[in-house]
C-alpha cells in the first residue's frame, strides 16, 4: 500500500525543479549585479532607483500570485467531486500561491517604505498604492489564518476559496476608493502602450529583474505546493492506519 | 541613512527573507518526506527501480 | 424565495426582540465608544465636529461586529445550523433573510448612534438626503458582508478574533466612503459627497451579488 | 418494498477520524430500526450520513433514491433529524419556534398546535421562552418541531433521552403511527429494553460498521 501511495506522490525534488532552483539562484545573482552595480543611478532619484528593481517586480509577482489563487479557487469551487485529487490540486495551488504572494507583498512594503524614506523623506505616506498594498497584505494574512485553522479539510478549503474570491473582487474596490482619497505616488512605472519613464539600461534591468523574480516565485510556489501535498499524504497515512487499526480491533473483540 | 545604505538594506532584507523562506519550505518538505520514507529525487526510470527511492 | 427570506428575517428579529441584545447591550456600548472617543480627542468640540463622520462609522464597525457575531451564535447554539441545513430553505434565502435582519438591527444601532453624535458632538446636518442614502448603502454593505464573514467563521473555535480580522479589510472602502460622504452631509467638507455615496451603493450591490452566489459553499459541512 | 437507505461499503471521515469504516446496510420503507452499540460505534455518524450532513468519502450511498455522492442535499427536505442537540432557538417562545420549523419545512403554520398537543407540551408552556424549560420539555419541543414537518424518513439519536416514562410511551406511539403511515424510522438508543418493543429490526454497530443485524435477509 505504501508503494502505491508513493508512486503517484510528488517527490521532494525533481530534475526539473533542481534546474529551476539553480536557475533561480543564478538569476538572482545576475539581478543583484545588474541592479546594484551595472545599471546607472537615476538623474532625479539617484541611487534610490535601485530599490525599484525589487519593489516593482515584487508587487507584480504578488498580484500575479493572488490572481493564481483566485483562478485556482474558482476552479476548486467549480469541481463537483471535491474530494478527488483534481479539486484538491487547485486548493493546494491556491494556498501556496497566496503564501508566496504574501511574502512578496511584505517585501514590496518594506522596500517601498525604505524608498519613501529616501525619496519623500518619510517611511509612510497615506498614499493610495501604499495603503492599498498594506490592506492587501492584511487581507491575505487573514486568508492564510483561515487556512491554518483546525477544521475539516474540505470545509476549510471551501471557505478559503470563497474568501479568496471575495478578497480578489475587493482589491479594485479598495484600490479605487483609496485612490480617490489621495494620490501622491508617482504614476505607474511601466505600462503597456505608454512610453516608459524609466528608459535605457534601467528599463532593461527592471524587465530582467521581473524575469528573475518570476523564476524565484515559481520555484517557491512549486515547493510550497509539494509541502502541502506531503502534509496531506502524511494525514492520509495516519487516517489509513486509523481505519485499519479500528477494523483489526473490532474484528478481534467480536 | 544614506541612499546607498538604504538601497543595500532593502536588498539585504529581501534576499534574507527569500532565502529564509526557501530554506524553511525545502527543509519542511524534506522532514515530512523522510517521515514518510519518500526519496528526495523522483524515479527517473521506474523500470530500473521497483523498491522505494532513497537516493542522495 | 421572498417568503423564505422574510421567514428567516422574521425569526432573527423575533429572537432579537425576545433577547434584546442589540438594544439592551450593543447600543449602550456603542454610545460608550462615542464618549471614549471624545476623551481621546480631549473633547475638543471643533475636532469632534470635523471627525464626527469618521467616528460614527468606527462606532458602527464596533457595534456591528458584535451584532454579526450574535447573529451566528444564535445559529451555532444547540446545533441550529443542522436544522437549517435540513430545512427546505435554500442558501440564497438564508443569506438574504439574515442580511435583512442584520440590516434592521444595525440600522437601529445607527439611529441610536446618530442621535448620540448629534447631541454629544454638536453636529448639524447640511444634506439629509445624502446622509440617509450613505447610511443606508453603508448598512446594506455592512449587513451582507457581516453575514458572509459570519458564516465563514461560524463554528470555528477562534471566531471571536477571526471575524474582525477577516471583516475589517473588506469594510475599509465602506468606512472610507462613509466617512467622506458624512463629512459632506454634515457640512464640514465641501467634497464630492454624492460620489462617495454612489461608490457605497456600488460596493453594497457587489457584495450582495457575491453573497447571493457564494453563500451555499459556506454552509456545507464535511 | 423500496429501499429508503442503501449503503454499500460506505466510508466517512469526520475531521481526520474515520467514523464509518465500510458500512453495508439496506433499510426498506416502513421499517423501524433500532441502532445499538457502544459510544463511538458510529451510530450518530450513520444517522448524520443518512441526513447528508457528513459526506461519504468512498462506497455507494442512496437515501430515498437520491445518490448521496452526487447531491447529499436533495433528500433532506423529506428527512426529520433529531440529534443529541435539540436544535432550538432558546430565546424564542415554544409556539413561535415550532411555527418557524413548520414553515421552514414547508408545512402549514396551523399544524403547530396539533403537533404540540400530540407530543404533550402543555398549553401553559406555549408562550414561554425555550431557554427556561426543563431538559425533558425541550426534548418534547424538539420532537414537536420534527412531527410538524411530517418527514418520510425519521433519524433519531437517543430520542428518549431526558423524557419521563409517560412521554417515552407517547413518543413510541407517535413513531409507530408514523411507520404505519409509511414513514421509515431509524433510531439510536442505549436503553434497548424500553424501546425494543416498537423496533422491527435491531442493528448492532461497532467500529463504524454493522456487527449484528436481526433483520438481515
Amino acid at each position: 500500500m505504501t508503494s502505491v501511495t508513493h508512486s503517484n506522490a510528488k517527490m521532494t525534488a525533481t530534475a526539473t525543479t533542481r534546474v529551476l532552483g539553480v536557475l533561480a539562484i543564478a538569476a538572482t545573482a545576475l539581478m543583484t549585479v545588474l541592479g546594484l552595480l551595472i545599471s546607472p543611478a537615476d538623474v532625479i532619484q539617484g541611487e534610490a532607483v535601485r530599490m525599484l528593481y525589487i519593489h516593482v517586480p515584487s508587487i507584480w509577482i504578488a498580484y500575479g500570485a493572488f490572481v493564481l489563487t483566485s483562478v485556482s479557487s474558482i476552479l476548486f469551487l467549480r469541481g463537483r467531486k471535491r474530494r478527488e485529487d483534481r479539486g484538491r490540486h487547485y486548493d493546494r495551488l491556491a494556498g501556496s500561491a497566496a503564501e508566496v504572494g504574501v511574502v512578496f507583498t511584505g517585501i514590496t512594503l518594506v522596500t517601498g517604505m525604505l524608498w519613501g524614506k529616501v525619496t519623500w523623506g518619510t517611511y509612510w505616506q497615506w498614499d493610495a498604492r501604499l495603503t492599498t498594498t498594506v490592506l492587501l497584505f492584511v487581507t491575505y494574512l487573514g486568508y492564510l489564518a483561515l487556512r491554518r485553522l483546525p477544521a475539516d479539510p474540505i470545509v476549510r478549503s471551501r471557505r478559503a476559496a470563497v474568501m479568496a474570491l471575495i478578497s480578489f473582487v475587493n482589491v479594485p474596490i479598495v484600490h479605487y476608493s483609496v485612490d480617490w482619497w489621495r494620490t501622491l505616488h508617482q504614476k505607474a512605472s511601466l505600462s503597456v502602450g505608454r512610453r516608459p519613464e524609466i528608459t535605457g539600461e534601467m528599463y532593461w534591468t527592471l524587465l530582467y529583474s521581473t524575469l528573475a523574480v518570476t523564476i524565484v516565485a515559481a520555484w517557491l510556489i512549486i515547493h510550497r505546493y509539494r509541502v502541502i501535498r506531503l502534509e496531506e499524504l502524511r494525514d492520509e497515512e495516519t487516517l489509513a492506519a486509523l481505519i485499519s487499526s479500528r477494523l483489526d480491533k473490532d474484528d478481534g473483540s467480536n | 541613512m544614506s541612499e546607498v545604505a538604504t538601497v543595500v538594506t532593502g536588498w539585504g532584507i529581501t534576499i534574507f527573507v527569500i532565502a529564509t523562506y526557501s530554506i524553511w519550505v525545502v527543509s519542511r518538505g524534506k522532514a515530512i518526506g523522510q517521515e514518510l520514507g519518500i526519496g528526495e529525487m523522483e524515479q527517473l526510470d521506474p523500470r530500473k527501480d521497483a523498491g522505494a527511492t532513497t537516493d542522495l | 424565495m421572498l417568503a423564505e427570506t422574510l421567514l428567516v428575517a422574521r425569526k432573527d428579529l423575533r429572537v432579537e426582540w425576545r433577547a434584546k441584545i442589540a438594544l439592551g447591550q450593543v447600543a449602550p456600548l456603542a454610545l460608550l465608544i462615542l464618549v471614549v472617543l471624545a476623551f481621546a480627542l480631549d473633547a475638543n468640540s471643533s475636532l469632534l465636529e470635523l471627525g464626527a463622520g469618521g467616528l460614527y462609522w468606527v462606532a458602527v464597525l464596533y457595534g456591528g461586529t458584535l451584532l454579526i457575531q450574535r447573529s451566528f451564535d444564535v445559529e451555532t447554539d444547540d446545533g441550529n445550523m443542522d436544522a437549517f441545513r435540513m430545512s427546505a430553505i435554500g442558501a440564497p434565502s438564508l443569506f438574504l433573510g439574515k442580511s435583512l435582519a442584520l440590516f434592521v438591527q444595525i440600522g437601529l444601532l445607527e439611529l441610536v448612534l446618530g442621535s448620540g453624535i448629534a447631541v454629544l458632538y454638536n453636529v448639524r446636518v447640511a444634506d439629509w438626503w445624502l446622509l440617509l442614502v450613505a447610511a443606508a448603502a453603508g448598512t446594506v454593505a455592512f449587513s451582507v458582508c457581516g453575514v458572509l464573514w459570519g458564516a465563514m467563521s461560524a463554528g470555528l473555535r477562534v471566531r471571536a478574533t477571526l471575524l474582525p480580522l477577516l471583516l475589517v479589510p473588506v469594510l475599509v472602502p465602506i468606512l472610507l466612503a462613509g466617512s467622506r460622504a458624512f463629512e459632506t452631509a454634515l457640512g464640514v467638507r465641501a467634497d464630492a459627497g454624492w460620489t462617495w455615496a454612489s461608490l457605497m451603493l456600488v460596493i453594497a450591490a457587489v457584495h450582495t451579488a457575491i453573497g447571493f452566489g457564494a453563500f451555499g459553499f459556506l454552509l456545507e459541512e464535511g | 418494498m423500496s429501499a429508503v437507505v442503501e449503503f454499500e461499503e460506505v466510508v466517512a471521515v469526520a475531521g481526520s477520524f474515520p467514523v464509518l469504516t465500510g458500512l453495508d446496510l439496506r433499510v426498506d420503507q416502513g421499517e423501524v430500526v433500532l441502532l445499538r452499540g457502544e459510544n463511538g460505534a458510529g451510530k450518530t455518524s450513520f444517522l448524520r450520513a443518512c441526513a447528508g450532513l457528513i459526506s461519504v468519502s468512498s462506497g455507494d450511498a442512496h437515501v430515498l433514491g437520491f445518490d448521496m455522492r452526487v447531491d447529499r442535499r436533495a433528500p433532506r427536505r423529506y428527512i426529520g433529524l433529531l440529534g443529541h442537540e435539540n436544535n432550538l432557538y432558546r430565546d424564542l417562545w415554544v409556539r413561535e419556534h415550532v411555527e418557524f420549523r413548520a414553515t421552514a419545512a414547508g408545512a402549514a403554520e396551523s399544524d403547530t398546535d396539533a403537533a404540540l398537543i400530540r407530543v404533550g407540551v402543555s398549553k401553559k408552556l406555549w408562550t414561554v421562552p425555550i431557554g427556561s424549560l426543563s431538559a425533558g420539555q425541550r426534548r418534547k419541543v424538539a420532537i414537536a418541531s420534527l412531527v410538524v414537518g411530517r418527514p418520510r424518513l425519521w433519524l433519531l439519536d437517543e430520542p428518549h433521552a431526558s423524557l419521563d416514562t409517560e412521554s417515552r410511551e407517547n413518543l413510541d406511539l407517535i413513531l409507530a403511527e408514523a411507520s404505519q403511515l409509511g414513514a421509515t424510522i431509524i433510531f439510536a438508543s442505549h436503553e434497548s429494553p424500553l424501546t425494543k418493543g416498537i423496533a422491527s429490526r435491531v442493528i448492532t454497530m461497532g467500529g463504524g460498521r454493522v456487527l449484528e443485524d436481526s433483520g438481515a435477509s
